[in-house]
Order: C-alpha cells, then structure tokens, then sequence
C-alpha cells in the first residue's frame, strides 16, 4: 500500500477494489442547517474484512461521515452506496441490519428502561426470538466486561460504563460492518483493551468490517488495516499505518500529532543521531527493535 | 429533526443569534410593540385589501431580514391545517351565492362564495401572525428576550419562562437523539410500540425523567456559575430610535382609523 | 385535547379582552399565593420549567386534525406543579406555542382558562382519591381523562360564548361541528390518560420526590 | 512522597498539611438515589498549587467525587471542606468562585444560545462588565483554540468542539481551584496538548490547584503532582506518580493499566534482561534513559 494523497481542489473517487467494497462513499457531501460544512465532497470506501481508522482534527468531519454510513445523515450531494444499495437513491429501508453505528455521545445511543431491554432492542427488532434476544444480549454484555450492569438504569451508569453498554448493543446485533465513533474515550485502560481485542475478534470470527474515528493514534496504528486522515470533511491521505504515521509533514497538516510509539522512535534515533530505519509502530514492534538497536 | 413542519428551535435562535441587519439592530421594544399592534389590527379588520397589504409587508421584512423562507413556509403547514380544519366545520350555510351542497341525513350543508372567502381572510389573518412572530423570534437576539421577559414578567413567572426555554432545547434534543438510537437499530416509533408496546412504556417514562434529569443538572451547572435567578440582569435593551417610534405612531394610527372607518369591525 | 388552535383574528376584539382579563386575573392569584408561601421552592421552579419544556416539546407533536389535536400533558403539569405553579406553566407553555404560530397571541388568554381548567380538575382528583385509589397509575389515568373531559367543555362554551368572527351558523350547528371535535378529542384523552399514568407510575418508581409523594 | 495506601476497612483522613489544604474530603460517603454507591468513606485532598489526578476503573467515583467539589452533589456522609468552608454545614453560597468544574459530558454544560454567551456566563457573574468578560471569555476561547467557534451555537459543535468550550468557560472564571473530568477525552492530540500546557501555566501563572480525573495515565503521568488511585469509591492508594505507575500490582489490584511509556521501558528492560533501575515517565526520560542505556 503507499499513501495516497487526496487533491482538495479536485476529489475523484475511484472503485479500489469493487468486487469486497461493502462500502462506497462516492464524493458526499454534508452541509448542516447552519451552514456548517459537516463533510465535503468525501471519497471513502471500506473493503471486506478490512478494519478502516479515520483520523482527523476535532471538527474534521469524522462524526458526520460515521452517520451517513446507516443513513442517519443523508448526504445533501454525492452518494453513499452501502453493500450494493445507495442511500441517496433511498434504496435503504434496512440499512441498520447491514452497519451498527456506535455514536460518539454513548447517552445518546441508550433509550431503554434498563441495560439489558437496550442491548436486546436490536436482536428483536432482527427478528430474534425473545430467548435468543436475551443469549445474544448477554453474550455481548459479557463480551465487553458489562454484564453486571445489566438490570441497572442506563442514566444511572457512569461515563465509561455507558460507553461499554452502547458497544454491547451494537455488538449483539452482529451487523455485517460496525462503525465506531470514539470506542475507546472514556474507558479505563482495561475495558479498552477489551474493546481493542473484540474489534479484532469480530474481524476474524465474523468477517466484520470495522470504521471506527479516534484520536487514540497508538489504537488506530494497533489495529487498523488503513488510516485515512480526515480534514476539513474530506480524506485528506490515507494508506497503510505505517506509512501515515511515519510521514511527519503528513500528520502535521492534518492537525495532529504522531503516535506516542512512533515519537518515541523518532526521538531516540534522533538523539543517538541515527537515521530511523525501521518503522515500529506497536508497542512489541518498539521494544524489540530498540532492544537490537542496543545490542548491535 | 424531528418533522420538516415543525419549527426547529435551534435554527431560530442561530438567526436570531447571526443576524447583523437593520431588523435585529431595531430595538426589540419596537418589535415587540409590533407585534401587539399587529395582533390589535388582525383582530379588528377582516377587509382582504387591508390584510393582504400587512401580509406583503411583513415577508418583505422577512426576505430583507435574509431569513430562511422555505423554512418558514414549511412551518406553515400546522397554522394552515388548524385553521382550515376547525374553520372547515364552521364554514357552511353562511349567507352569499351557493356553490354546491351536501345533503347528510337530511341536513344541508351548502357552501358560499363568502363561506369560501371566510376561510381566507381567517387563514391570512393566522399567516400574518405566525409570520410576524417568527420574525421577532429570528431577528431577536436571546439576551434582548431574556431582558425583555423579565421585565415584562413578574419573579417566578420569569424564571419559569427562562428557564423552561433552555429546557426545551435540551428535552428537543434528547428526543431526537432518541429517535435517533431508536432508528439506528431497527425502530421505528410506530413499529416499535406495535411490536414492543411493554418496552415503549418504560421508554417514554425514562425519556421523561432523563431530561428531567439532564434539565436539574444543567440547572445546577448554571448555578456552579453563579446562576442566581437574574440571567438578564447585564443587558440593556436598545431604546426605539426616532423612526421606529414614527413606526409605531403610524401603527397605532391604523388602529385608530380601523376604528373609525369601520366602527362594528370588533363586534362592538 | 382541548385547546383552541385557532390563530389570531378568529375572536373579536371584546372576546380576546374578556378571556385575557379572566385569564390574568387567574395568573394574578397565582402569583399571590406563591409569594406567600415563601420559602425555598428553587427545586419546584426547576420542576416547573421543566414541565412547561417537556408540555411544549410534546405540543409539537401533534395529528394535525380540527385545530390540531395532540397530547397536552397539562394533567401531568397539575400532577407535577400543582395547580399554583400549573397556572403559570399553562401561561408560559401558550406564549411560547403563539410564538411559533401554534395558536394566536390573541387566543392565549382563552386557552389559559381552558388549561387552567385540566390542571385545577386534575389535580383535585390526584390529590383527593389517595386514600380512595392507591394504585398511581389508574390514580393519575383518572385524573387526566377527567381534567381533559372538563377542559373540553370549558373550550366548547368559550367557543360558543364568543363566536368566531364572520362565522353565522347557528348555535345548534356549531354545536354539531364542536361535538365532532369532542369526539376526537375525547378519544385522544384516553390514551393521553394512559400515558400520564405510565409516566406518573414510572416516575413513582424511580424518582418519587418529583411526584411529592413517598412511594405509596 | 511514598506510596500511602489506604485501608478499604478502616480510614482516616489525617490533615496532611492543613496551612495549604484548599480542598480536604472528610470521610465523604455518596450513595445514589437508586442505591448505587458513588463514593464510600473515601478521604482525599488537595493542596495548594498542587495538580491531583484520579485514576480509576470505569465506575470507580471519580465522577462523583468531582461532583462533590462544587457542591453539585452533597454527601449523604461525612464532609467536605473547601478552603476552610464546611459542603455539609451549608457554608457554601459562592462555592463556584472558588471551584470550577469540568462535566464529564460536556454537553450538561453548555446551556447559552452561543458559545461566546456561554464562556461569558460566569465571568459576568463574578461582576465584571460586560467588556471585561468579553475579552476573558475570548481570551479563554484562544488559549484552547477554539475562538473561531464563538458564534455557533453549542448544538452544533463536534464532540470534541463542546469539550473545548466546556473548559473554556471555566478557564475564563480563573477560579482558585479547577476539577476537570476526562479534560482531554474526545480531543484530538493538539488540541489535548494545548489543554494540557494550559493545565500547567494556570498553576505556574494564577497559583490554581487542578484536579483532573482521566483514564489518559500518561497525560496524569507527565502533569500530575501526585496520582490518587480510586477503587469501590474510596482512594485506594496514593502516591508520586513515579511510585505509583512502577508499582505494577498496585496498578493491576485498581483495575488499571501501566502508561504507555512505563510498559516500554519495562518490556524494554525484561527483553534486556537488566533490571529497571530507573523510572521514567514522559517520553523525554525514556528516550534519554534510553540513549544512556544503549551507549553505556
Ligand atoms: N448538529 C450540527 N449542526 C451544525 N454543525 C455541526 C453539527 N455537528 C457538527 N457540526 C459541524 O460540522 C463539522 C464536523 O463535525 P463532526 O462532528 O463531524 O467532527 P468530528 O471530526 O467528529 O470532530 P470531533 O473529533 O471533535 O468529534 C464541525 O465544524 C462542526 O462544528
Ligand atoms: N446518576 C447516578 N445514579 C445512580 N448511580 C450512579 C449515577 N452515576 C454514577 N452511578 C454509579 O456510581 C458509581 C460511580 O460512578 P462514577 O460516575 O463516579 O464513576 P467514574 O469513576 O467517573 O467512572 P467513569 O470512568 O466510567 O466515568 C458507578 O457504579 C455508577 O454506576
Ligand atoms: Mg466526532
Ligand atoms: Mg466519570
């Protein structure tokens, strides 16, 4: 993969790969009814079994794109074409099936009496048996470390806990595509790294693909297959994480900083005045490599 | 958000809160003093010249204003179907050449060219209204309101005023991202009560004590900055100038002259 | 439900003047009587603007038939506030709905009086059958379909007492198109009934304080 | 500093250094409405010019303990004394001029039409004119770089555009103690990092004592004074944030996870097989730790 870089002036979007696109955001733009221009003329595709990070300054525009993927938001210009069917056609009576979105405010997600009835509003609206509803509830509940809360209020839960819960309902439904704005703030390290670890999960065991907007760079380098840096509403570059997150002047125009696990690489050849040869970009990946830069 | 026809809280107060002409620089006792003499003039005056005259003046402010008018003629929908709807029932038998009419059971309903012109003059009368009010709302910045409800208002009912307009916001928010979580999975409110009536039960409670909720711990965040009950006490309203007063002469003179050329037009 | 949504120029002239006055002069006991039980009632103020936003924000949703029929949340507003505190929520709920076209300005003296109605009959049957119907839920549903019923007939006699202007049916069959309206109406006070009480039984459950009663 | 962890059983608040406590939680317990418990005897407290962080699990108390400071929520239990006046004993009128706090969600904090009329709200309710606050409010506004926001309305703000405006209208009431919950969740990392120096100078420049609770524990690492580690509700342990983040069962009994940097120079030592005779924890002491290590 190299990097491409997007002309702001003049967007094409090109079919990388039509035969695994499950989705196709084909130059859509979003103006509010403010006039704030939420995405603009943005190209973006998602590939089969492929885990997409968009990153991006605050206001960037990530949020907007994530709510056109299952047709909250329906693009003012431009096309949206989810699994085939185009949203701005209307061809989209049951989008949901097809893309959970977890939004970035987890209050806004949660709506039921109690914990449980939210997890399980998804699994019956698919047309589960209530039974089956409830495995599939607890299940996911389990999965993100959340089964306890299941009989308490959902406006009784603290921050990070409301976060896991709106995971849980996403997950229960097993969607074909998830896309996730903001998984991790709000966790505590721990429950992180179980979200972390489950997005990876559903990758393999199910074949999901994943979207999911951060500004945990260090997640979006562990996990993504492709980082698309976002600015001022459209893709602004993307390639593989490796190659983003090793191009200084990239990162900068996009607003953002470098992966902690990359700075520290840097800095280090810098200061022993080496040129950084390898791109380390895990945590693992850095401490083996400094540990034979050492002993060499 | 929630439906196209019913006004959208938010984009009214970002006008309001924009706009830089003529009209949201006038003082917002002129407008306000307008607005009753608007009310006085529809009430009093049923002749179609007189109304449709007011009515053309007040889009003229609104297009100047650079208001957003396929909004508000969107908003017309609900005044439009009151009126035609209660006014529907009452508009038959009036005196005036029949059009055609409806034998039921033995009554005769017939309608008249005055019944139609009946209907008419209500509705403009109502889009008059709704229009010059929804230009007050949108030229008016929500720190001139503020002061202009308390001091028009007695201490709790102000309070009460104020703080129930920032309420609204946020329960209209919480409602639409309710729909919003409802829709995302599968729901449909419809749907949903048919198919999970016990569920939407509960929800329509919780939704009710969230922003109740939410709305107590706003109200604290206020106080946590020194919210005591006084929200307007730092603006001052702008006085009217010399024509805006002119305005308001020549307004109170079009009632007068109503009055007297028309002298049954209250129902005196 | 009963309001009128009639829009500005429907009444004449003496008509708006006569339900105005009668309506401020209801606000202006109101008023009395809350300065006089001094006190802390910051918390009740907040439930009270509160109401009003919630009453509002449901206003909107409306079954745009005979004037706009839709929920009306004043029994709940009575349920919640009180009659004192209710009179000035129904003030304040009908100015905002006249800002936004929903019903005249001239209107909202004859529309208090209507609210005004739901709210003190609601209230007096909440409050007086605790000891008869302990059960929330029916208790509330009750009040509500009999605040409702009330106000419906205070709405019809303020329509007839004043006329609509330029209108010249006869009582009688203004009286047949009004009892069509009532019919609606009364439907939609039933479920309006219904869900007063699930909120008022849910509210009961988690939140009693609100309900200013303990949990029964 | 040493670690001083505090017995789950039996605690005792002992006034450290009571000349320059602002902020001593007695014992404080919060149980909610619903029977859920916030926080339990827990004792706490902060010094002047002294920045705390709070770590803790997903539901640990953070939130409710932050809650506490300003009089927003009251303890069912025990006290809490702010600069010498008594939560408990009602001495709390002009509480907010003295603590200013950050929600959580910052949403339940923006309630004016605009977001200029918002960052104003408190400044003018500490009396200054109407010019006065304009400047702080837009003086505010810069330091965390969102002043070209100062006409929007607060609906219509990206996440992570409410959270700069949230803290902003706290910065522009300078008040003498701050508590910021998850100040740089949903932040892009320049964004976060302009909090964080901004974090630092108003402790350097107006002598403010900050407390910020955040799962971030390399943000707590490089700016906090002292790490309170909360667990169940109470303060579990509390020491240097060197102390604390190299005591790797400490972390793990609270449910936590070492910073990032902490890891690496471990995993970087065991890989090694020398001992951590060091314990950095910015990166810019890893990395020089780092170089030495490799020359030596
Ligand atoms: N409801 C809304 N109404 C109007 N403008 C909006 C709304 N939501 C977002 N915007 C604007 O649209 C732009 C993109 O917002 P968006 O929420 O997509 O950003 P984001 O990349 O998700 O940012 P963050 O990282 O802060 O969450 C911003 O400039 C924002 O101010
Ligand atoms: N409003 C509430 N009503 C009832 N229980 C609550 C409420 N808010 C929080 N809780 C409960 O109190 C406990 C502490 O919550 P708190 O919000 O203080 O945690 P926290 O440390 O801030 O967690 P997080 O990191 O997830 O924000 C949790 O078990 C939570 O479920
Ligand atoms: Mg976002
Ligand atoms: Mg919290």
């Amino acid at each position: 993969m190299t990097i491409m870089r997007h002309d702001p002036q003049h967007q094409h979007c090109n079919h990388s790969d039509p035969g695994r696109e499950l989705i196709h955001v084909d130059c859509a733009s979003h103006v509010y009814p403010d006039g704030s221009i939420g995405i603009h003329e943005m190209c973006f595709h998602v590939l089969k079994d492929e885990i997409v990070a968009l990153c991006g300054q605050n206001g960037s525009g990530k949020s907007t794109l994530i709510e056109h993927l299952n047709g909250l938001l329906v693009p003012s210009d431009g096309d949206i074409v989810i699994n085939g069917m185009s949203v701005a056609r209307g061809e989209r009576a049951d989008l949901w099936k097809e893309v959970g979105v977890v939004f970035q405010r987890s209050e806004d997600q949660l709506f039921a009496p109690t914990v449980l009835d939210d997890v399980m509003f998804g699994p019956l609206n698919l047309g589960m048996s209530k039974e089956d509803a409830h495995d599939a509830a607890i299940k996911a509940l389990e999965a993100v470390g959340a089964v306890d809360l299941a009989k308490k209020l959902p406006n009784y839960l603290s921050g990070g806990q409301k976060r896991l819960v709106s995971i849980a309902g996403i997950l229960a439904m097993k969607p074909r595509i998830m896309a996730l704005d903001e998984p991790t703030s709000d966790l505590d390290p721990v429950h992180s790294a179980m979200v972390e670890r489950l997005i990876l999960e559903f990758r393999e065991r199910f074949g999901i693909s994943v979207v999911i907007a951060t500004h945990d760079l260090d997640l979006a380098a562990r996990i993504a297959d492709r980082v698309c840096l976002v600015k001022n509403g459209a893709v602004y570059a993307e390639g593989s994480p490796r190659e983003i997150f090793y191009d200084t002047d990239l990162i900068r125009d996009a607003g953002l900083k470098q992966p902690d696990t990359v700075m520290t690489y840097l800095d280090y050849c810098h200061q022993r005045g080496v040129a950084p040869e390898d791109r380390p970009i895990t945590r693992a990946e850095l401490v083996t490599l400094l540990e034979r830069l050492t002993t060499q | 958000m929630i439906s196209e026809h019913i006004p959208d809280i938010d984009l009214i107060t970002n006008c309001a809160e924009q706009q830089d002409t003529v009209f949201s620089r006038a003082s917002p006792w002129t407008k306000f003093l307008l607005l009753i003499i608007v009310v006085l003039l529809i009430t009093l005056t049923s002749n179609l010249v007189v109304l449709t005259a007011m009515y053309a003046i007040i889009l003229l402010a609104c297009v100047m204003a650079g208001l957003p008018m396929r909004k508000i003629i969107a908003w017309y929908a609900m005044p439009v179907i009151f009126v035609i709807s209660l006014v529907g029932l009452m508009i038959w038998n009036q005196p005036g050449n029949p059009l055609f009419s409806l034998d039921i059971g033995g009554f005769v309903l017939t309608l008249t060219d005055q019944g139609i012109l009946l209907i008419f003059t209500l509705l403009e009368k109502a889009l008059i209204s709704v229009t010059f009010s929804l230009f007050f709302l949108m030229t008016t910045k929500y720190a001139y309101f503020s002061a202009l409800v308390s001091r028009l208002f007695p201490t709790p009912l102000d309070q009460i005023f104020l703080l129930a307009y920032r309420f609204l916001f946020l329960t209209l928010a919480m409602a639409a991202s309710m729909l919003k979580a409802v829709r995302s999975r599968g729901g449909g409110i419809i749907h949903s009560i048919r198919t999970q009536g016990g569920l939407f039960a509960g929800v329509f409670g919780l939704v009710f004590v969230r922003s109740f909720e939410q709305a107590e711990r706003v109200e604290k965040a206020m106080t946590a900055r020194g919210y005591n009950g006084t929200y307007a006490a730092h603006t001052t309203i702008p006085k009217p100038g010399i024509a805006e007063c002119g305005i308001l002469c020549a307004g109170c003179l079009a009632i007068i002259l109503i009055f007297w050329m028309v002298p049954h037009a209250g129902g005196w | 439900m009963a309001h009128i949504h009639l829009e500005d120029g429907s009444f004449t002239l003496t008509w708006v003047l006569v339900w105005w006055i009668i309506a401020l002069a209801c606000i202006g006991i109101a008023l009395w009587v809350l300065r006089r039980e001094k006190g802390k009632n910051q918390k009740k103020i907040t439930i009270a603007a509160f109401v009003t936003a919630a009453a509002f924000a449901l206003f909107q949703i409306n079954i745009p038939l005979f004037g706009g029929v839709h929920l009306n949340l004043t029994p709940l507003v009575a349920i919640l506030a009180g009659p004192v505190l209710g009179a000035l929520v129904v003030l304040v709920i009908n100015i905002l709905s006249a800002a936004i076209g929903h019903g005249g300005w001239g209107l909202i003296g004859a529309n208090v009086l209507i609210n005004l109605v739901e709210v003190v009959v609601a209230y007096l049957i909440f409050r007086g059958s605790r000891k008869i119907i302990p059960d929330l839920f029916s208790r509330a549903g009750i009040a509500t379909f009999a605040g409702l019923f009330c106000g419906n007939l205070m709405m019809v006699a303020i329509i007839m007492a004043s006329g609509i202007q330029g209108v010249t049916q006869t009582p009688g069959q203004v009286l047949a198109g009004l009892s069509l309206i009532i019919a609606v109406n009364m439907g939609i006070a039933i479920v309006e009934a219904l869900l007063t009480g699930l909120i008022v039984r849910y509210i009961g459950n988690i939140r009693p304080d609100i309900l200013g009663e303990s949990k029964p």
